[in-house]
């Protein structure tokens, strides 16, 4: 017979390391024409962080995102990068980029201050001009500008910068101190039929309520989340690499090693909260990692509530909670009385 | 050993030994990279391409096993008037990630949409439990399986596939 | 893969002739998604030559015979998946099927190569055995027809002498649309190896359990029936306590093995609700007639 | 023989036309046409057509080329003269290697070069600690250690050529359980008194008060296993020469820089003699994070004096890249009457494998988190991490906050339940907030956890559901 249940389980992680360096730079300089080119040492893993820098420069330089052109992942021509890791990239390159595309839009800002007639501090750009604040009529076009700046005055937008959050020593021996910039925050609620001839548990939805900050790209964090959940599925329900007594893994094969298929896969119902931080670039933080962090113990969990077993060593396969059903049984039997 | 097939509409020929597989031709005989080498032993469907209508690994298939047949390859999908509605709309959806996977779930999804213009999910589902994502968790890619399928069917008729021509 | 020759047969009468030329030293290729990715991380020395059969016609093809369901060796589980006449006559090959691997192995993969394998966890043995299958084996000196239990010798090891052939699997005319069931438990959904699969056939005669046959894989060296618990069921009103005594009973036949996958006496269990639940799926299987008898 | 046959054979099959056309095929260039290239816009607005960038759902600069399958992954490059790498892994998880016998392979036709870990300059890498070689010599610390590499025309002949080194092993002792490797008498795998590697303690308040005010407490022991990362993309990457002696790695590595300093300290070639272009990755997910077999593959360069390629196979995937670390935890946590919790002490062991990697990372992530995202009054933490000899646990996408969230996501529900509270109700009590002070006793700003829950909470319709 099946039996449903639900289980929720929420998180914390961690975003920029202050124990220790881990510096991101990062080049913007901006064409003749008004679009402008990224040079950033991370490298594209997938997560779609180079659209989210172009976003991120974008946003700074008052352009679209499709004004941007991402140079990454060579170290001749790249600035350090601390990589593609510790989901630290919209954070730290993040913030790197937006400081290197201000200091551009600092020098377009010099260039347009001369053009409008104002002092540069009053000046903020926007749909691909530079617009005196709160009289946007009085503007010229970025590309104007640049190709002012490029060619009439010598002095060509570039900006570069380094970020790394600021670093805070932690105490040896109380491990007390300020170990991280900040932390995102994520709850995930998981339903499930277990079977309790088999032990066969189906996660049949999950929904997965993620702060990351603010979204630079809902699209692409939506994108993260699912992947996430299903990494936390399998942590759950069936991945463990196995070893035989001389050390050797047994299923090292991807016949054996049993990663998540389509069909083992439940619909998932992505949330973003509303959030802005003020020490990621434009409110970001980060999302990662953080998405699959919560999903293994709401599935066990969940299978608390639809058969009362308590699984304490994942994963969570049909066998173990077939064994833990059976021994429940047992334990019942024994408490009713002769 | 001489092998000739045609591949995405044209006939190509390369002499190869008879261990070559499928896949070992068309990445370097062909140089067709777009299908990939995951696992090399048809549990990633990294490399799945399609001979005579029907969605193979082609790390499970020798090179002379296909000799004569028509194979389509990733790079067959597209042509110079459009993209595919799959790739269409895997493109504007976000569906793959580290795209890694991407030309096998492609060519396993037209291969399931020429045979079943509108599958349900769970058809879907099926038809993909051979295509291992690591990033994505399938769910923008069955999303975008369905609305290609709507796109496909409200369109005027399509292209000619490039083996037609 | 390390270097072998490869020569490709026309048709069964080719095959059989190169068979016998290269003898040993010859591996058969049918849709090669057995052989190729054995061939590719062995630490055995390759074949001499791989006659590859995949070609042969007269291999291929599902059709209603004056014997029964004759499936050439060929056929591709997706060719059976697809199959109309599978769908009327023998629905539970289907079921099977549509089970193994992926789409793509499917696609490729043929009902030959899967029992010539010769695994215990093959899914096409147990519903064949159930429906008491025959297959046609040909070699130097002609054809022969052996019951499908005969060719299963131990884990893959069949009676195939060298030079021999499958050709063909037939399910024998009496046992058509004979209510037959399939169950499968994997690891995982998509994509499995079966910890335990099986399949269960009966008819019923004025509502008894008559000529019951159960098959177990992934229980023992090879693909096995379950005497013991068929000889129960056999004459007994269709009941569903019936069932479950009977899957209890198979489990008691079942010689699984211990392995990182699952432990024997998981499997045993298994045995017991899987072999239950096929009783069950060939009872739903049974003609609204039948039931009615039956209840 | 095989062959003749099938020319026969389709000799007598094909016309002889259809033979002549095939050969006038043979003389066709072997590229695709153009026709792959759509002249198609993309979907996205042109350049300057959006004026806003931050919350848009802009379409990846890359997605378009994944569709078409244009994206040139590290194993769809091919440099001229190119050469194929392999490794020979040890099989063994605790041995001296007391001889290897290059000879045979050296012999085999189209075998360029062959290297031993004793030829690599520093043979030794690590991103905190640096214990882990390059090849394995003369000691093996993992089944998974390279002990031989071979350059050759093909990688088929490539393998052989490793299935013809003999080496010959004398077993050591090992120890392939984390507990185990704790103990006093386990052997030690990298020498020394002790397999513990790292450590850390996080305390503050008085747990000991803390318990001792609790309504209840709570003991509970959890195990998360070993992970791997299991990208599609396999490990792959090549190295390149020019004749001033400069090095281009191109590797699917998501840490370009981390990298190039690990080929500079192992090669013992300055900074500026080396470039390394970090290929678009297929799945990272903390697996490509550090070198693995680069210096290898340049040393073999090197010698060959031609680009050398070398491709995980999926088998090296799991055995020579690192894994998740397996994690045993113990939760002691005491709450009051209405389910506060007053006081928390954890404990936990990391099974590290053979080498370091990115253990102590790990280590301090999982310490800092394990409290979850309440407000702990009391707490102490204590986690090791230990060698065994088993695969290097490293970086994966959580840094060990899955481990420790999978224990106190579970021992609080087993609370709410046990105090008959409603789960949702026992964190809503405990729940980080604003200005909370975490174990650390760090301050916290931009809390949304709350908000996470109600969220989840209704969207899932949890109320409407009971």
């Amino acid at each position: 017979m099946k039996h449903r249940g639900r289980g929720l389980a929420s998180m914390w992680y961690p975003v920029g390391f202050t124990g220790y360096a881990n510096p991101s730079g990062a080049v913007v300089k901006v064409n003749e024409d008004g679009t402008a080119v990224v040079l950033t040492g991370t490298v594209e893993t997938g997560q779609g962080s180079l659209g989210v820098l172009g976003q991120i420069a974008a946003e700074a330089l008052g352009l679209a995102p499709n004004d941007i052109h991402i140079i990454s992942g060579d170290t001749d021509t790249c600035p350090m990068d601390t990589g593609a890791i510790a989901s630290r990239t919209t954070y730290i390159t993040g913030n790197a980029v937006r400081i290197a595309a201000e200091k551009a839009r600092d020098i377009l800002f010099e260039v347009a201050a001369e053009m409008l007639g104002v002092k540069p501090n009053m000046l903020e750009a926007k749909d691909h001009k530079i617009q005196v604040q709160s009289f946007p009529s009085r503007n010229v076009a970025i590309a104007d500008v640049s190709s002012r700046a490029h060619n009439g005055i010598g002095t060509p937008p570039i900006g570069s910068a380094t970020w790394n959050p600021p670093m805070v020593p932690m105490d040896p021996e109380t491990g007390q101190g300020k170990p991280f910039g900040t932390y995102v925050y994520a709850t995930q609620i998981a339903e499930v039929d277990v079977d309790d001839e088999t032990g066969e548990v189906e996660v049949l939805r999950v929904t997965a309520s993620h702060d990351c900050g603010t979204a630079i790209n809902p699209m692409l964090v939506e994108g993260q989340i699912d992947g996430g959940v299903y990494m936390g599925l399998g942590f759950a329900l069936y991945e463990e690499i196995l070893f035989d007594k001389a050390g050797k893994q047994i299923n090292c094969n991807l016949t054996n090693y049993i990663m998540p298929t389509t069909l083992d896969m439940p619909a998932i119902d992505e949330d973003i909260v509303e959030n802005y931080d003020h020490t990621g670039p434009f409110g970001a933080k980060a999302v990662g990692e953080p998405s699959l962090v919560p999903t293994a113990p709401a599935i066990t969990n969940a299978i608390y509530d639809a058969v009362g077993v308590r699984i304490t060593a994942l994963p969570a396969t049909a066998e173990r909670v077939l064994a833990a059903i059976k021994a429940k049984r047992a334990r019942e039997q024994k408490q009713i009385p002769a | 050993m001489n092998v000739t097939l045609t591949v995405n509409g044209e006939i190509r020929s390369a002499s190869v030994p008879p261990e070559t597989t499928l896949l070992v031709f068309l990445r370097e005989h062909l140089l067709l990279t777009g299908a990939k080498t995951g696992c090399d032993i048809g549990d990633c469907g990294a490399c799945t391409v399609i001979v005579d209508g029907k969605a193979v690994n082609a790390c499970l298939m020798l090179a002379a096993q296909a000799d004569g047949r028509a194979v389509t390859t990733i790079e067959g999908l597209a042509t110079r008037e459009g993209l595919h509605p799959l790739q269409k709309v895997f493109e504007e959806t976000g569906a793959l990630q580290c795209g890694f996977c991407g030309p096998g779930v492609i060519l396993t999804s037209k291969a399931l949409l020429d045979e079943n213009p509108d599958p349900t999910t769970e058809e879907i589902r099926t038809a993909l439990a051979g295509n291992l994502c690591r990033c994505t968790g399938y769910v923008k890619m069955i999303d975008g399986i369905h609305e290609a399928a709507k796109m496909m069917q409200s369109a005027t008729p399509a292209l000619p596939a490039p083996e037609q021509r | 893969m390390k270097p072998f020759g490869y020569v490709a047969a026309k048709d069964s009468e080719h095959a059989v002739a190169l068979l016998a030329e290269y003898g040993q030293g010859a591996k058969v290729l049918a849709g090669g998604t057995d052989l190729l990715a054995d061939m590719k991380f062995t630490p055995h020395p390759p074949p001499e030559v791989v006659v590859d059969i995949s070609r042969a016609a007269d291999l291929k093809g599902i059709a209603l015979t004056d014997a029964g369901l004759r499936i050439g060796a060929l056929t591709t589980h997706s060719e059976i998946v697809h199959s109309a006449v599978v769908h009327q006559v023998a629905p539970a090959l289907a079921d099977a099927a549509v089970v193994i691997g992926a789409v793509q192995t499917r696609n490729l993969g043929t009902i030959g190569g899967n029992l010539m394998t010769c695994v215990p966890s093959m899914d096409s043995g147990p519903t064949l055995l159930a429906f008491e299958a025959l297959v046609t084996i040909a070699g130097p000196s002609g054809r022969r027809t052996i019951p499908l239990s005969d060719l299963f010798v131990a884990p893959r090891k069949t009676s195939l002498a060298v030079g021999e052939l499958l050709v063909e699997v037939i399910v024998p005319k009496a046992n058509l649309y004979k209510p037959t069931a399939f169950q499968k438990f994997g690891l995982r959904k998509g994509q499995a190896l079966a910890l335990v699969n099986a399949a269960a056939s009966f008819w019923t005669s004025e509502g008894l359990f008559s000529e019951p046959r159960i098959a177990l894989g992934a229980v023992a060296p090879t693909v096995i029936r379950a005497p013991k618990a068929e000889a129960y069921l056999s004459g007994r009103p269709v009941s569903e306590e019936a069932m479950a005594e009977a899957g209890r009973i198979a489990a008691t036949e079942a010689k699984p093995i211990t392995d990182f996958r699952a432990s024997a006496d998981y499997r045993r269990d298994l045995v017991a609700v899987l072999v239950k639940r096929a009783l069950a799926g060939a009872w739903d299987r049974a003609t609204p007639n039948q039931k009615e008898l039956a209840s | 023989m095989a062959e003749d046959l099938d020319v026969l054979d389709k000799t007598r099959i094909a016309p002889v036309d259809s033979l002549r056309r095939a050969d006038e095929d043979l003389r066709l260039p072997v590229v695709a046409r153009p026709s792959t290239l759509p002249l198609e816009p993309p979907l996205v607005p042109q350049v300057g057509e959006q004026t806003h960038a931050v919350g848009l759902r802009a379409q990846r600069p890359d997605s378009r080329d994944h569709g078409l399958g244009l994206t040139r992954y590290i194993d769809d490059i091919a440099l001229p003269g190119m050469l194929y790498a392999r490794i020979k892994r040890a099989g063994v998880a605790s041995a001296r290697i007391k001889s290897i016998d290059i000879s045979a392979a050296e012999a085999m036709p189209g075998v360029m070069a062959v290297l031993l870990g004793r030829e690599i300059p520093t043979n030794l890498f690590g991103t905190s600690i640096v214990d882990q070689p390059l090849l394995a010599d003369p000691i093996v610390r993992q089944a998974g250690d390279g002990v031989a590499a071979v350059a050759a025309v093909t990688e088929q002949i490539a393998q052989a050529a490793c299935d013809a080194i003999k080496v010959e092993y004398e077993p050591l002792p090992g120890v392939y359980d984390a507990i185990e490797a704790l103990k006093p008498e386990s052997h030690k795998v990298h020498g020394g008194d002790t397999n513990v590697y790292a450590k850390k303690v996080i305390r503050q308040g008085d747990v000991e008060r803390g318990f001792a005010e609790s309504y209840r407490i709570y003991e509970d022991e959890y195990y998360t296993p070993g992970i791997e990362h299991a990208p599609m993309e396999p490990f792959t990457s090549i190295a390149d020469w020019d004749s001033n002696g400069r090095l281009t790695v191109y590797a699917s590595i998501g840490r370009i820089t981390l990298a190039r300093v690990d080929l500079s300290k192992t090669l013992h070639v300055p900074i500026s003699r080396i470039r390394v272009i970090g290929t678009i990755v297929g799945g990272n997910f903390g697996g490509k994070n550090e070198i693995r077999h680069e210096p290898v593959l340049a040393l073999l360069a090197k010698k060959a004096g031609r680009p050398v390629k070398g491709r995980f196979t999926r088998v090296e995937e799991f055995v020579a890249s690192t894994i998740r670390h397996a994690f045993f935890m113990k939760y002691k946590t005491g709450v009051s009457k209405d389910g506060k919790i007053l006081a928390r002490q954890i404990r936990m062991i990391l099974d590290g494998g053979a080498y370091c990697s990115f253990s102590e990372t790990t280590l301090g992530k999982a310490c800092i988190l394990s409290t979850g995202p309440y407000h702990v009054p009391n707490s102490f933490i204590e986690g090791y991490v230990v060698y065994t000899n088993k695969t290097t646990a490293g970086s994966m996408r959580g840094f060990g906050a899955p481990q420790v969230c999978f224990a106190y996501e579970s021992q609080m529900d087993d609370i709410a339940r046990d105090l008959k509270i409603d789960p949702l109700e026992l964190r809503m009590k405990n729940f980080f907030r604003d200005g909370s002070m975490t174990a650390t006793g760090q301050v916290l700003h931009s809390v949304k956890v709350i908000e996470s829950m109600q969220n989840a909470v209704k969207k899932f319709g949890w109320e409407t559901q009971s």
